[in-house]
Order: C-alpha cells, then structure tokens, then sequence
C-alpha cells in the first residue's frame, strides 16, 4: 500500500518494523531484497546506473501493487525502488508483504517483483571496470515468471 | 494534434533527445500506426523504429499495445523492454 | 548456513547486514518473518509459550538447511528460531535465502518454512486472556505446504 | 537395554515427566513396539498411547517411523505434531 522511488538507500529493518508496527494482526511478513551484483555476463561492474520514468513509474507500482491486494488478501504491502548510480553490494530494489498466514505473503511478495520486474519503467546501464557502458537487456526468464500469474 | 514524446534508456541515446513536442499527421491514429510514422523521420529514427517488436510505446503513462488509440493522447513515451527490480 | 534457537529477539536489519556483508555476488535476498497474532481461533491471546527438544532441535534444522542447499544453488541462508514466552506482535521465526536470482531465493526460503513448520521440534502453548491454556493443533494445511516438494 | 524416554507438548503433560529411564523389553524392536509397549504401562500411559497414530516419535534425536529399529538407541522422544515457525 506504500510505494516510493528514490536515491537514497533504504534500510530494511527501519522499514519492517514501521510496516509491523503497533499491529498484532500480521502472522508473516516476506521481504524481498534485490542488491546489485559486481559481476554480469563474465564482465566485472564498476557501477550501475538506474533510469526511470517519472510519474508512469509511481503509478505503474500503484497498479502493481493494487493487483496484489485485489489477488491475495494482504494486510500491507511496501515496494522501495532505487534510481541513479549504484554499486556493487547496494540495495536496488525492497518489497514487503503481510498476511496473518505465510504462503499467502510468499506469493504475492514474488507476484509484486515478478511485475515490477516486467511492467515497472526502470532501465538499468552498466558500467564496467574498463569505463565501457550498457544497457540491460531484457531476460526472457522474467517473461517467463510473469506468465506463472495469468 | 500536438503531442509530447518522450525517449528512455538507449532509445534517448539514440534519437539524441530525452523529450520532443510533435505535431502529429491526422492519420496517425494507433501506437502501431505512431511506431510506423516514427520510422519515416529520417535515417536516426529509422533505426530504431524500424525494428518492430522491439519499442515499447506508453500513452499516458500507461503501457500500450499496438492496436490501442493514441486519440487524446497528451503524452507518448518510446523505450526498451524494462529491466529495473 | 547458520541455524540458531534463542530466547532473545532478533534484530531483522542487523541480520541482514551481516548476511550480506563485504558480498557483491548477492542478488536476492528473501526474509521470512514470522510473528505472534494477537488472535488464534476467535479467542484473544495473552502470550504463547514455545517448548523445543534442545539438541534434537538444532540437528533437525541443519538437516533442513542442508537439504535446501542440496536442492538449490544458495549463496547463503539463516535460520533463527524463538523459545520462551512470546507475546502478541513479538518475531517468532526468522529465515533467509539468498541466490544470485530471485527465484531461487523466493522458492528456498518457502521450503525452509515448509519444512521447519512440518519437521523441526517446537510445539506453541497458547495463553488466551482469560488464562486458559491450550496446546496448537498442527495444521493440515502445513502437510500439504510440505507435499508440494516432494 | 536402557532406554532415556523424553516426553514433550501435551505427552509431557499428561504423562506428568519430562523424562524417564526405562529397561525395554528385548522383544521391543521397532518404533511400532513401543508405542504399544507404552501403552501397557497403566491407565495415563495407555490413554496417551492408545490414540495410535497421534504421537511422533524421534530415535536418537530423528525424526523414526513406526517400522524403524530402535536397537542400540539411547534416547527416545515422544510428541505430538509439532507447530513451531
């Protein structure tokens, strides 16, 4: 129900214990950490840098997030997401979600990254160790993770 | 029609523009048909447009297929498959 | 890879820190929370007791973890377990997978909870507030959780 | 053969011991034999063990089966389904 874009790195157990916070309903929370890698395809990573769509990338989670709620009876759901330069070892992506029981949170913490990794308008260029750039290309396991859903 | 275009990831490298304000031949009515017209502004849009399949369209800030209107539309954005998360 | 049963609780983002610390191979990290309801079967709860077998406890989750790995390329995983009495909103169980991919790491750390629901020896005491003590029913919804990895 | 009996949950309870010592007979050979050995120790024995099917049993701090041995082993835990995470 919480969604936000931003800079600045987020901190994983600040966020869990206001997402729980005050409330002895929630049986299970799934958290989800996604942290860039300082190697892809045998190239080793000097940075990262994440592009998004101002405005589409908000509303495009809130739709995310809200197909979740609509699927799953969840009690609270939370979706970080990084912009700008990162490097390896840094947080890139966080979500959260809770139900009084687990396996609903399991699903719909995959569901919500299975989407954002496939609807959400962020790209990622890389950069490596010898200065040279590129754009991620799209995996087609993650097409093929999203269809685990229709 | 005046419209905003709107250029992400290698797609804004490419056509060298983040952004671009557009006025639209009344027969563009599609995001194929928008797709197609992209590819006739000459050789830098040619290839990237030209390769069909491959650029995602947004009206709106909403994704959008081929065949959905782009009547009304105040906003279209042109990028590459996602690859955030 | 660490397994651990205590008193104490435990400090998700301290934990987190640790498990992915001077590592840049990480990509995805999945956190299982799980948390004392304030509620069980209609009746107000007070607090729960948890009982284990000491020993038996911790061979019973290294053979789960082991089996985690054997199934699954892990980078890393965490298993921490709370004894003692527990009141409403307090962390019971805490569990981590991490995997270069997010699958993996989702797909792990559902089977620890699965299998540590089904096999590792804790048994919850329920105190409502009327004082009364009963003694939790295994649910046949944990067997079935089980059965979806054999 | 001595035996250590641990008892845990509601069999700890009701049998009213966390643990017991206890000689076996050498006819009791499996996880089957017993649980039915057990439930001809009198009345609050027999009313824990006769729900056959209900109590788990570990050998040796593992989790055993009605058909398994039990030669040699030195620690034999009794309790119900367990309900930790």
């Amino acid at each position: 129900m919480v969604v936000r874009v931003q800079t600045a790195d987020f901190d994983v157990g600040a966020e869990l214990t206001a997402f729980t916070a005050g409330r002895t309903d929630i049986g299970a929370v799934v958290t989800f950490t996604g942290l860039v890698r300082g190697e892809a395809n045998g190239r080793e990573l000097r940075c990262m840098t994440l592009e998004h769509y101002p405005g589409m990338t908000e509303a495009e989670l809130q739709r995310i997030d809200a197909e979740a709620h609509r699927r799953w009876p969840l009690q609270s759901s939370l979706i970080v997401h990084r912009i700008g330069t990162l490097h390896p070892g840094d947080n890139i992506v966080l979500v959260m979600a809770a139900s009084p029981h687990r396996l609903v949170a399991f699903e719909a913490a995959a569901f919500l990254m299975d989407y954002l990794k496939s609807k959400a308008p962020f790209w990622k260029k890389e950069v490596a160790v010898d200065g040279t750039g590129s754009w991620v290309d799209a995996r087609d396991s993650d097409a093929d993770a999203l269809g685990r859903w229709s | 029609m005046t419209v905003k275009f709107l250029y992400f990831a290698w797609v804004r490298e490419k056509i060298g523009a983040a952004e671009e304000h557009v006025v639209l031949p009344v027969d563009v009515r599609t995001v194929a048909d928008v797709l197609a017209w992209q590819a006739t502004r000459g050789d830098t849009y040619a290839a990237v447009f030209t390769a069909a399949g491959i650029i995602r369209v947004a009206v709106d800030q909403a994704h959008a297929q081929p065949a959905a209107s782009i009547g009304g539309a105040r906003e279209i954005a042109f990028f590459p498959p996602v690859t955030g998360g």
